[in-house]
């Protein structure tokens, strides 16, 4: 047959990309949110196959360990995002924010958004992973605008230019890239793909990777949200429908962190090439300042979430860039963990928005007083995202510190003062959002319980996974660290 | 054999947690029986040797396993914990609010006390923190409430920031994922030079914020009085103990090679700065909870300086002297926590009979709640350091250190003893002062509103909670030659030293000659002295009494319409504070008394406001959050730009990279 | 067994003579003042008149005076004579001897001192408030200083324990010190702020803005008042024998010598006079000070003591004292 | 066929100097101060880059470097500056260019660039001996792509930053089919010909006239404003 010696991991992006076909071609929106949630599920079992194919490695396929990880958290997160926009989107078009050609658009993307992520991941060839996120990039800019509204416009407008200036450049660096290997693996398909230039990195030509690595982390850091280059996040999340800010919040930073894990797995391994942990490190770094002394003043709930990504995702860059074992373990653990932590709070932050009619501070305030429930979620995702136990971020930035303060004491004090100052803001937002009495004329109302369930899942798993990780998931990461390292 | 378990009644804690938020009644006593099982088993444990163990529990860190450990020093927190959470439990079966947060409070400290890893340690203190952060907030409608919280949580977060480092440095380097066993820092050459004064540093500020430290202090008396009063007793009298553990343990344990002399200093100077600082503000506190929080600083600050001391003994290479220093932190520890948790409890029943936590708003509570006015004697006697109390017992100890303490030698470091000693009697004689003031305002006196007037004493079991904690506390002073008994093999472990043959049943000597102080002599010189006081009083004086006014240097009687008497001319708490304020607040807590002053004429009444400031808030804390403001607004700046202005910053950092390439290959 | 006998005989004694003489040396000092001014003054033996007539008179109890109010004179009569027993008067070695540690006296002392301020909350009088609160404050400034005063001798004789104390002292090895003159200079002054002598506080005043003792007992009468003004004697009395036999420790009588008892019984006596006389004196010659004046007073007594230790440091590079 | 290596040759010179035109041209559009005339130097720029395409197609004997040619000649020089010009007539933009930062030192900045860009890739491919003709390519396009940023944030005119992105990604073209045997050109510069479609679309979809200089914290977040 024509497909015989093609893995089926091609499926996992394919699906995505096929759903968004047929959603296109869909006009009613209560079908095609059905399609896209079973699409969704269709997808994680699929994903859920992947790392038992761990090892394959075509010109163009690649499901390593990381890959497989990746795209498995990738197509969970989207699925139970899926399950929590069936009924988010019932209440937008209630409030008249959404219609229905409008959704049609919105379930395409949001499939795109989800086939190009998994494109990007799960490719072995620079130029198709390349084109995965700028399928992402553009499927989100286009959802990120469906509201219509001047500042939704503005925010896309941004997210696009910004994003679009960093893929660019992106490119430019996997040219670069391609350049740099050829001397190792010979021109062709073989010097794009990543599997292949890692082997040789050694004989690549460090002085045109060194080029390279300055373009690929500037384009994919943009993606990654990586402080000073993360000034479109905010807005992106601040405007785009909630199940979007979800998915957008975790997962496509993830697919560009690991994307800059790999880039730098090929630097390390040059000897003239620039020790890439530096850079990597400082960007971390910098973004973990940065937006821990931002979330001080912020207003809108979910633009106050989006600089607690920029802060996580910067400190899992953070780790990547100390490099090591034990480094990279935390770091893709970390982001494993925040990924879930985060959807989670922004499908509670999505859910209080819709009964309360806004998503400032000033509107969602006091939320246990009116839906103890949700209030009570959202509270412990927070505690999670802050880094507190019971939850898992807790052990993961146990992890990261433990192996800063081995690598330097001095870089431990500006990454404290990031962690003490932006969990510090966390919880002073959680006090806002759950707690307290609410305001005078706020709406009531309560959730079914239901509607928490995968929520609750979410947070289970970063539970388990933090405190009682099972011995075969802790020795899967580790293997995976140890293969990038 | 112990060991595991204390590990299976954690977990029953943790259990017990579940059904805890559906408001189910057997929780508390439950946790309540738990507790006492645990302090019986501790209790054995360390009656009988107290040999060391450790043990691996199958969950914890990803990839590595937690580890839990009993020693000595574990078990004598382990067994003030278990004995104060009883009390608590019982004090408090009638809680329904913050039910699900108490039992994972004791499980917390419980397993920040047991742990053998860096891991569980933090693990612990946090979710220790977070339980009563969670407590803190059960009246989160209260603004005052959440302000305290969020200080609360943030001090939790600096302090959690500052042990892990500390802790990392004293690990040994390693790739594998082992969670910061104990035993391999133990075995671990000690960091020194520049690495080990930042332990020092770090312990110090991450254990100190967390126990009250000076200047980390500003957090109690804010947070411990929105809790509820179980848990405020609980905070209070355990959990700045955890903190104080870990302080201990690292230094004197985990830092495996003696430390230079210096090091003891400034934990000797944090001390007495909280010691004399936590003694004035609990004479300026208005809030009853606030008073004891504020003595808590205080008692905190005296077990730093026996810590201090001890530290500084050990770099002497004194070690009789280092387990005598360390001996009386860890009775004092013991002793407050059993005092303090009994005084929160007694003045937490006050307050909710008497319907305010102001103590001016209290007064006269000893005749309507007499059992819990006698409690409350009973610990405040022990707060003030009065004999044969458990107070005066370990601050004795305490003192016999720092009188000897000059031993280890060098000028600077005498002057340093001597200074403190001074600095110890001002904040004993403070506590004494806010004890009078206490009791004297809130409990003594006239009712000052009728709410006071008809309070109700608690129910039986609170009364027993306090009863039993007051028979502790007694016991503790009267013979506090075989608590340290109890604590010798800490001693022992710790030091290399141990107080074996200086605590005797009755008699509790600072060297090896026989003199010292007995708590029962000093006892029974009392008791006598008292009943033959009686006794000739009956035998010679003319007997019972007439009941009349109050006498007050001829004032007239308090007119019918008021029946307590006009309570305005009561002292209140703010005018007992005022010699001290006008002493030493003025300096110290910069008060200022603002009077308005009707001119003669006017009907307005006049008015007395006053102003406090304390030192660490002025200079240290506002400071700090002026700075992180401006930063805020700083970076908020650098974000919200135009895209143009985001374009120029990619391009800048682009040119700067390039740059950076083009000149390293160059 | 016969030393033991002895001890335990000398203690009685002790006890049985501070008691006796207390209210005698109230007397003396009155009278001596008296004379001081110029008066003829009342007879030495006219406290004991006042506590007998007391005693014969039921006290007056407001209406909300709780059952502490009642205790406040025992408890305080009781520990200040616990202090008195184990403070040596004429001998050393008495059956308390091993505990007569001196931050133990300071503890009982402290504990009357609570009571006493307690007793004065009770009731709910802005008198009793003035005078606890004030001197709660007094006691902040006087600890430190007794306790320097004490880390000093602690110093000197290598133990807190007065008996101890007093023969290291009694037997001169340590010669005279700069450090000793200046702690006696604070210990004088802890005494007369302790005591509420003047200038500190007037024990003849009823003057209310001015007075602290005397305002705390306000509204004591008849036999507890005779209790408190008992205590009051036996405090002044203790604090006198206090100095004396650390800093004038010649004469000291050993229990286990009986024969030396009569010799150290009329050394005490002597000494005590003096110090009384020479009370008498200085309270005739100064003017009560301000209330926020004492601090200051006492403050002098804190520096004194640091600098008596930081002498003693100084001087013997101490090490070698222990 | 013509032996693509080496100074000296045909070939080189001709893919150089083509690379040198498109060079040029960036400096043009930093300077020039009309719309319509940026956008007809851009659309000359994408016909070199074309040219340059088809150039290397036939020097590296390399068909599908012609349908790359192709793309470029037909959208991006016909078909995007005719778009361009329509939504300046349909969305009534102002034809007067505002820059933000003077013509002269834009110029001497653009002037520091190239030399940057040099200095960058010079020294970097000094080892890649196998390909001499990407070296110069190579800093030519570096120098297209950073003036095209450095015209995206010199101008306020919003019209301008997407004509600026669109010559970066010229310089990008440039340096993809100067590169020998890269595999996938055609394929990626379909791509970004897509996102090239999609920047033009959004100009026009989002009626993006004049400038979002004021694009910040004030006008999305009016709260903000009354920080505390």
């Amino acid at each position: 047959m024509i497909f015989s010696g093609v893995p089926w991991a091609v499926l996992v992006p394919a699906c995505p990309f096929a759903a968004a076909a047929v959603l296109a071609m869909v006009p009613s929106w209560r079908a095609g949110a059905w399609i896209n949630f079973l699409a969704c599920g269709l997808c994680f079992l699929l994903a859920a196959s992947l790392p038992f194919q761990v090892g394959i490695r075509s010109d163009w396929v690649l499901v390593d360990r990381l890959s497989a990880h990746m795209a498995l958290l990738t197509a969970f997160v989207a699925m139970t995002t899926a399950w929590f926009s069936l009924t988010y989107i019932r209440g937008e078009i209630a409030r008249r924010r959404l219609d229905r050609r409008k959704l049609r658009l919105y379930h395409a993307m949001y499939q795109a958004f989800l086939g190009g992520m998994l494109l990007a991941l799960l490719s072995n060839n620079l130029g198709v992973a390349w084109v995965g996120m700028e399928t992402a990039t553009i499927a989100a800019v286009l959802v990120v605008g469906l509201a219509r509204t001047p500042s939704s416009i503005e925010a896309s407008w941004k997210f696009f230019l910004i994003c679009g200036v960093g893929i660019a450049l992106a490119l430019f660096g996997t040219i670069m890239l391609y350049l740099a290997a050829t001397p190792a693996v010979g021109a062709g398909l073989a010097a794009m793909s990543w599997t292949r230039i890692t082997a040789a990195a050694a004989r690549c030509d460090g002085r045109v990777l060194n080029l390279s690595f300055v373009f690929l982390l500037l384009g994919y850091g943009t993606k990654a949200g990586l402080a000073p280059l993360h000034s479109w996040m905010p807005d992106a999340h601040a405007e785009g429908p909630t199940p979007v800010s979800a998915v957008l919040a975790g997962s496509i930073l993830n697919v560009a962190l690991v994307l800059i894990l790999r880039l730098r797995h090929v630097l390390s391994g040059n000897a003239e090439a620039i020790d890439p942990g530096k850079p990597i490190l400082a960007l971390g770094l910098l973004s973990v300042l940065f937006a821990a002394f931002s979330l001080w003043h912020r207003r809108d709930v979910k633009r106050f979430f989006a600089f607690s990504s920029i802060e996580q995702s910067g400190l899992a860059a953070f780790a990547f860039g100390l490099g090591g074992p034990g480094a990279i373990f935390a770091g893709v653990l970390h982001m494993t963990l925040h990924t879930l932590a985060k959807a989670a709070i922004f499908q509670c932050v999505g859910r209080a928005a819709q009964l309360r009619g806004g998503q400032r501070f000033s509107d969602i305030g006091g939320l246990v007083g009116t839906d103890r429930l949700l209030g009570l979620t959202l509270a412990a995702g927070i505690v999670a995202v802050a880094g507190l136990p019971p939850f898992g971020l807790f052990a993961s930035e146990f992890l990261i510190s433990v192996e800063t303060l081995r690598h330097s004491v001095w870089l431990a004090l500006p990454l404290g003062i990031g962690l003490v100052v932006g969990g510090w803001a966390l919880m002073m937002r959680l006090q806002t959002l759950c707690l307290g009495p609410p305001g005078p004329d706020v709406r009531g109302g309560t959730l079914p319980a239901v509607q928490l369930v995968p929520i609750w899942l979410h947070l289970a798993i970063v539970l388990v996974l933090g405190l009682a990780m099972p011995a075969a998931v802790a020795d899967w990461l580790r293997a995976l660290a140890a293969g990038l390292s | 054999m112990i060991l595991p378990l204390l590990a299976w009644l954690v977990l029953a804690l943790l259990i017990l947690a579940i059904p805890a938020p559906f408001s189910q009644p057997y929780v508390m006593p439950a946790v309540a029986g738990v507790c006492g099982a645990a302090a019986v088993a501790v209790l054995g444990f360390l009656a009988f040797g107290a040999e060391a163990s450790e043990i691996v529990v199958p969950v914890g860190l990803p990839g590595a396993s937690m580890r839990l450990a009993l020693d000595g020093l574990s078990g004598v927190f382990l067994l003030l914990l278990f004995v104060s959470a009883g009390a608590c439990a019982v004090y408090g079966h009638g809680d329904r609010e913050s039910l699900a947060f108490f039992p994972l409070f004791v499980a917390a400290m419980a397993l920040a006390l047991l742990a053998a890893d860096g891991f569980t340690l933090l693990l612990g203190f946090e979710a220790m923190s977070l339980a009563s952060w969670a407590a803190i907030l059960v009246h989160h409608e209260e603004k005052a409430s959440r302000d305290a919280a969020l200080l609360y949580v943030g001090m939790a977060a600096f302090s959690a920031a500052c042990l892990l480092p500390a802790l990392i440095l004293l690990s040994p380097a390693g790739d594998r994922i082992d969670g910061l066993g104990f035993a391999a820092m133990r075995g671990a050459a000690a960091p020194e030079g520049f690495r080990g004064v930042l332990v020092l540093v770090l312990v110090v500020l991450g254990a100190g914020s967390k126990a009250g430290l000076f200047p980390m202090h500003v957090w109690l008396p804010l947070a411990h009085p929105a809790a509820p009063s179980h848990f405020s007793a609980l905070m209070s009298g355990a959990m700045t103990k955890v903190a104080l553990y870990v302080m201990i343990r690292v230094l004197f344990d985990l830092y495996a090679a003696p430390p230079p002399a210096w090091w003891g200093v400034p934990v000797i100077a944090l001390g007495a700065a909280s010691a004399v600082l936590g003694g004035l503000r609990a004479n300026l506190e208005g809030d009853v909870k606030a008073v004891l929080a504020a003595s808590t600083i205080e008692n905190v600050g005296l077990i730093a300086i026996g810590i201090g001391v001890a530290l500084t003994a050990r770099g002497g290479d004194l070690p009789g002297l280092a387990a005598l220093a360390l001996a009386g932190a860890l009775l004092h520890a013991v002793n407050h926590g059993v005092f303090k948790t009994l005084l929160f409890l007694g003045v937490g029943a006050a307050s909710h009979a008497g319907g305010s936590r102001a103590i001016s708003k209290l007064g006269g509570l000893i005749h309507r709640m007499p059992v819990t006015t006698g409690c409350v004697l009973a610990g405040g006697s022990a707060l003030a350091a009065l004999p044969p109390s458990s107070g005066f017992a370990s601050e004795w100890l305490l003192f016999q250190s720092v009188l000897a303490a000059p031993r280890i030698g060098g000028l600077g470091l005498q002057i340093v003893f001597a200074v403190t000693v001074a600095l110890m009697a001002v904040a004993a004689a403070l506590a004494a002062s806010a004890m009078v003031r206490l009791i004297g305002v809130a409990f003594l006196g006239r009712p000052r509103t009728p709410r006071g007037a008809v309070a109700d004493e608690t129910d039986r079991p609170a009364r027993a909670a306090m009863l039993g904690l007051a028979g502790v506390s007694v016991a503790l002073g009267l013979l506090p030659g075989p608590m340290l008994r109890l604590i010798n093999p800490a001693l022992h472990a710790l030091t290399g030293s141990d107080l074996a043959e200086r605590a005797g049943l009755l008699l509790v000597t600072p060297t090896s000659v026989a003199l010292g102080y007995c708590a029962p002599a000093v006892a029974m010189l009392v008791g006598l002295g008292f009943f033959a006081a009686l006794l000739v009083l009956r035998r010679l004086a003319v007997r019972g009494h007439v009941r009349g006014p109050a006498w007050a240097n001829g004032f007239a009687a308090s007119p019918a319409w008021l029946p307590f008497g006009d309570p305005v001319t009561q002292y209140g708490g703010d005018s007992f504070a005022q010699p001290i304020r006008r002493a030493l607040g003025g300096a110290l807590m910069a008060a200022l008394e603002e009077v308005d002053m009707p001119a003669p004429g006017e009907t307005r009444a006049g008015n007395l406001a006053i102003h406090l400031a304390d030192p660490a808030e002025r200079y240290l804390f506002a400071p700090i959050g002026r700075l992180r403001r401006a930063i805020s607004s700083r970076a908020d700046a650098m974000t919200f730009l135009s895209i143009r202005a985001t374009l120029a910053v990619m391009f800048v950092a682009l040119v700067v990279l390039l740059v950076v390439i083009a000149w390293v290959q160059a | 067994m016969i030393p033991a006998f002895l001890a335990a005989l000398a203690q009685v004694l002790h006890v049985v003579l501070m008691l006796a003489m207390a209210p005698l040396l109230v007397g003396v000092l009155r009278r001596v003042k008296a004379r001081l001014l110029g008066r003829a003054g009342a007879s030495v033996l006219q406290p004991f008149f006042e506590v007998a007539r007391l005693l014969r008179k039921q006290p007056v109890l407001a209406h909300n005076a709780s059952f502490l109010f009642r205790a406040v004179p025992a408890v305080a009569f009781a520990a200040t004579l616990a202090a008195a027993c184990l403070v040596p008067s004429f001998t050393l070695g008495m059956s308390l001897a091993p505990v007569s540690d001196l931050l133990a006296i300071v503890g009982l002392l402290t504990v009357a001192r609570v009571s006493l301020a307690l007793g004065a909350m009770d009731v709910g009088t802005a008198f009793g408030g003035i005078g606890a609160s004030r001197e709660m404050m007094f006691s902040t400034f006087a600890e430190p200083a007794m306790m320097l005063v004490i880390f000093t001798l602690a110093l000197l004789a290598g133990s807190t324990n007065l008996d101890f104390i007093a023969g290291v002292l009694r037997e001169g090895a340590l010669g005279l010190r700069v450090s000793l003159g200046m702690i006696l200079v604070a210990c004088l002054a802890i005494a007369l702020a302790e005591n509420g002598r003047l200038p500190v506080d007037n024990p003849a005043t009823h003057l209310e803005l001015t007075m602290v003792h005397e305002a705390m007992v306000l509204e004591y009468s008849g036999r507890d008042l005779a209790l408190i003004e008992l205590t009051a004697a036996l405090k002044l009395l203790l604090w006198l024998t206090l100095i004396s036999s650390i800093f004038f420790p010649f004469g000291l009588a050993i229990a286990a010598a009986p024969l030396q008892w009569p010799l150290g019984l009329a050394v005490w006596v002597g000494k005590v006079a003096a110090l009384a006389l020479g009370l008498a004196l200085f309270e005739t010659a100064v003017a009560k000070m301000r209330v926020f004046r004492v601090p200051e007073f006492l403050g002098v007594a804190i520096l004194l003591g640091l600098l008596a230790a930081v002498f003693l440091f100084v001087s013997t590079g101490f090490a070698a004292v222990t | 066929m013509l032996a693509p290596q080496g100074f000296g040759t045909f070939a080189y010179d001709f893919s150089h100097l083509l690379g040198g035109a498109a060079l040029v041209l960036s400096f043009t559009l930093l300077y020039q101060r009309r719309l319509a005339a940026v956008i007809h130097i851009y659309a000359l720029q994408a016909c070199v880059v074309g040219a340059a395409a088809a150039w290397q197609g036939f020097a590296q004997n390399a068909p599908h470097l012609y349908v790359t040619a192709l793309i470029a000649f037909g959208a991006k020089g016909v078909l995007i500056p005719v778009a361009l010009h329509r939504i300046v007539r349909r969305l009534d933009i102002r034809r007067q260019i505002e820059p933000a930062l003077g013509i002269f030192p834009t110029m001497i900045l653009g002037v520091g660039l190239v030399g940057l860009a040099i200095a960058v890739v010079l020294p970097s491919t000094r080892h890649v001996q196998a390909q001499t003709l990407a070296r110069e390519d190579l800093a030519l396009a570096l120098s297209v792509v950073l003036l095209g940023m450095l015209a995206m944030i010199t101008r306020r005119n919003a019209l301008l930053q997407v004509v600026g992105f669109l010559s970066l990604e010229n310089g990008l073209m440039l340096a993809a089919v100067g590169i020998e045997g890269m595999p996938l050109v055609v394929e990626l510069s379909v791509a970004v010909l897509v996102l090239v479609a999609f920047v033009v679309f959004g100009v026009f979809f989002f009626r993006i006239r004049e400038r979002f200089d004021s694009l910040d914290v004030r006008r999305l977040d009016p709260i903000s404003e009354e920080r505390r």
